[in-house]
């Protein structure tokens, strides 16, 4: 059965929205930030007017219902990425997860003489924690290059990079470039040379299922706001054995088992990784997203997204001046389109573009290095998502043509 | 009381008892007087660590054995009298029992007394923790 | 004008709410977290549904709409709190908030020598990070014990412990006692011993005004979950000159000027601690819930709390075999009631007042040291906000008097 | 364009010119047409970080100095276009100006030009940026 759109677009109350210069909108911001269903926004609603209650700590009704909805979210989440509940520490969003991984693992496992490889397409929240660790603790930090012409990871660069590493650390999908890497080769290379491998999957898990358990990385961070989920949430998968090798990171209320003015000693697990009142609202709004998401293929999906993205690029290759950084048409890309005009500077054809009701990210979306490797200062992005249709291309495509007739 | 019930006959009559309570607060009431009268308790000096069932709020001990006959048998002790009241009923249940079939056991006969609503895990108050130790135990005894 | 706390009552939907036997929902367990007006579950929605995007990062109208109610929400909540934007740091909550000082702060600027110190009757949030920064860089942490007569800090024992203290942590308002510390003096006393000072205002700042500028303490860390915001979000107030003592701690998109291959220039103030896509909706939430408790006049809403709470200790004080933790009735409590009945254990007390509807919250509290000083393992807690009425606590107590005549 | 207005009269014109224009599209292509017109454009070596303007997605500079006769002068430069042109429209607002009625200068003249709305701070595109800085560095030529 393919995907029926107009119904899933149905589910998204924003989609009807108006500029206020009386423009409809077209969201191609989904990189960014995904929409929500409506019954994501309803369960979290409900959450606060029918059982707000702080969770794991009452006994009373309310608590309980909190309580035991907040661990359904867990295994609901858990399942979604293939793997058991115990897996899963929530964090604010997949910066905290990689930050998680750098405070409570790497620091205690990693110092002088360690090498940890990343790639150039890494987003800053994949890079910085490690510079700071590196400025900290001594170890070496090591990009593998991309190739600019096919704009993809080098993989002889990274087969030679890995020899010696402790920790591997890859975009699964560029945020600019909509490329996806060969993360189950990347992460066979890490094992076989004995490095650790944690995967930035913000990207990739709104694009296609990841199943934790089979993949085998001992790290996967999350964002639950690109897929369809609420802000304030996000989590890192951590591999059981790995998780035993890490240390407590922030504490206080529950990750004890007890406390006492000598020591305290602390909960095994994930439990000793989620301090304080738990995201709550976030965590049930997470369940009903991961839940409506359930009900497609994600490989429909991604195939529609991909169809999108793939006619939009292969029309704005048509259009002189454009240059398009990233393959948009490869089977395997997830929706993302970079480009730039050769006259219209990124932030005046954003706001050319916003000015017809399309919303495209602009600037170097917290990837310098990357646009360092590319030799531009800044993109303009279209990126697309489940209930982003043909048509709004094409009237994306039509306004591109007039901007460009108009501002050159 | 559908045909999936995993307890034993025996404890029938108390599950009849605590199904016709008018409410939960008698149930609470006779839960009371079952704590009082636990077959096998804790000794006191088995009030230890050890024995302790995590994640309870209220502290829970349970000991598991088999005796001579090869019967197991439920020794256990909480402070509230809650949980005490349900390991009581619960001993009663088991004891005796060949431990392959309390290892098999569900927690369905709270259920049918009507408490069990009351006792998640969520509730943390450890009725369903200390279960599963038993469960867990008993499969150690087989 | 008094406080029309029935007009109160009608912006919470939840206290509409009636427990699955049947009885009207009455919530005592307000110190653990605090119910929400519609107004603020209708801002995030309205959030969602209307102008959902991604902040700071696209020039879009959607973007420029999020950003501009996210930065709205930092005004109105600084101003809120007293202060000016730029000496907040949103958190996840206080107990992160404490993390922050733990990790930014302390890390950077304590070591061998320096002394901690805290009280008995901290939570837990403001215990375990400095337990574990003793550990890892040789602090002193020292306890100021409480008055089990009183149920106060030992005032002359603090005066002595901060003598040499590089910094004092204490908690504004007790979450199981519910007393008051006199942190005016305590800010004083830690200033004159040259000591920074850190209040855990996850308690008072639901139940007064707290005013940074004016209080002068050093790190204020709040919680939005209790003073009727959204979960997933609270904030660190600093003061400026200490804030720039602070070294980044969680790094990644945002909290960058530039990053490189080479290395990452930081931003400066706030925005140095605030990486990954902001939690905006909680943000926008959060704004909301301090307009909506604008409208009061926090003494009067004090006095009201203060008001049940006595009149319920009063009562409570009257029933053979009842212990109060606390002084509910001094003036300045803050509307927690700890209790305990001398034969019925706290968790079956717990489950029957649930019984009649009435939440309240059982167990340690995160605050074990506190418990040890008390010399007991819990205690039920029956905690009061703006919404409650004297009507409500006429009926706890009727219930309490009835669950003992029947279970003791 | 109440009494509340703090540009001066040569600019009215001009400010007439784009309020009276169709729509925002039509705003942004005279926007594209001022850029090309700074009266005192920023010179190249002076597109160096410290005369760049924090805070703008796009990259912007100014300088601002006083000449012979005392009138403020604003150079500047970026590479968005429409940032460029409402440079060149503050250009032409406070050339020749005195400094310290420069420093008190409101951007309301971009409000009633109509571009107001599409470049608050929260666009990030600098405009609002920009014009705070020219004030600022007006305020210590003073
Ligand atoms: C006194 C005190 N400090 C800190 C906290 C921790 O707050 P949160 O769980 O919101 O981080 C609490 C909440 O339980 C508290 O009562
Ligand atoms: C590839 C990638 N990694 C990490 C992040 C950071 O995610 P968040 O801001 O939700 O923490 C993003 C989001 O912008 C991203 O695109």
């Amino acid at each position: 059965m393919p995907l029926d759109i107009e119904a899933i677009r149905a589910d998204f109350p924003i989609l009807e929205r108006r500029l206020p210069n009386g423009k409809q909108l077209v969201y191609f911001d989904n990189a960014a930030t995904s929409q929500k269903p409506k019954c994501v926004i309803d369960a979290m609603s409900r959450y606060y007017e029918e059982y707000n209650s702080n969770a794991h700590r009452s006994i009373h009704t309310l608590a309980g219902e909190a309580t035991t909805a907040l661990e359904y979210a867990r295994e609901r989440i858990a399942a979604y990425f293939g793997t058991s509940p115990g897996q899963l520490i929530y964090t604010s969003g997949a910066t905290e997860g990689i930050n998680l991984v750098a405070y409570a693992w790497a620091r205690e496992n990693l110092g002088d003489g360690d090498v940890i490889v990343l790639t150039e397409m890494e987003h800053h929240a994949d890079i910085v924690p490690w510079q700071q660790l590196a400025i900290e603790r001594g170890v070496e930090v090591r990009y593998v290059p991309i190739n600019t012409e096919s704009f993809t990871l080098d993989m002889d660069a990274l087969e030679v990079a890995v020899v010696d590493a402790s920790l591997v650390c890859v975009v699964h999908v560029s945020n600019v470039l909509g490329v996806r890497n060969p993360i189950e080769d990347i992460i066979d290379m890490s094992h076989a040379a004995g490095a650790k491998i944690l995967l930035d999957c913000a990207q990739g898990a709104p694009h296609e299922r990841i199943n934790f358990d089979q993949l085998g990385a001992d790290f996967v961070a999350i964002s639950a706001h690109k897929m369809a989920g609420p802000t304030g949430i996000g989590c890192l998968l951590v591999k059981s054995d790995v998780m035993e090798q890490m240390v407590p990171f922030m504490t206080g209320g529950l990750v004890i088992k007890s406390v006492s003015t000598e020591g305290t000693t602390f909960q095994e697990g994930y439990a000793m990784f989620e301090t304080g009142t738990p995201r709550i609202a976030e965590a049930i709004g997470w369940g009903a997203a991961v839940e409506w998401l359930d009900q497609f293929d994600m490989r429909e999906v991604h195939e529609h997204i991909n169809n999108v993205a793939s006619w939009t690029a292969a029309q704005m290759r048509e259009i002189p001046g454009i240059k398009i950084y990233g393959e948009p048409e490869r089977e395997d890309s997830s929706g993302a389109v970079s480009f730039l005009h050769e006259s219209i500077q990124s932030q005046d054809l954003a706001l050319l573009l916003d000015e017809g009701g399309f919303a495209v990210r602009t600037g170097h979306h917290c990837a310098q290095p990357l646009m360092d490797a590319l030799g531009v200062p800044s993109t303009n992005r279209a990126s697309f998502w489940i209930y982003n249709t043909m048509d709004e291309a094409e009237a994306f495509i039509a306004h591109l043509q007039h901007v460009i007739r108009r501002f050159s | 009381m559908g045909v999936l019930r995993t307890w034993p006959e025996h404890l029938d009559p108390i599950v009849k008892e605590f199904s016709e309570c008018f409410d939960s607060m008698e149930r609470y009431e006779l839960l009371f007087q079952y704590a009082k009268r636990h077959p096998t308790p804790l000794l006191p000096d088995e009030w230890n660590d050890e024995n302790q069932v995590h994640g309870c709020q209220s502290r829970a001990h349970v000991v598991c054995l088999v005796d001579d006959e090869g019967g197991f048998v439920l020794r256990g002790g909480a402070d509230a009298q809650i949980v005490q009241g349900l390991m009581t009923i619960t001993a009663m249940a088991v004891n005796g029992m060949d431990p392959s079939k309390v290892a098999q056991m569900e927690p369905d006969y709270a259920d049918a007394m009507g408490v069990r609503s009351a006792l998640t895990p969520s509730r943390a108050n450890g009725f369903l923790n200390m279960f599963r130790r038993i469960c867990e135990e008993a499969a150690m005894l087989v």
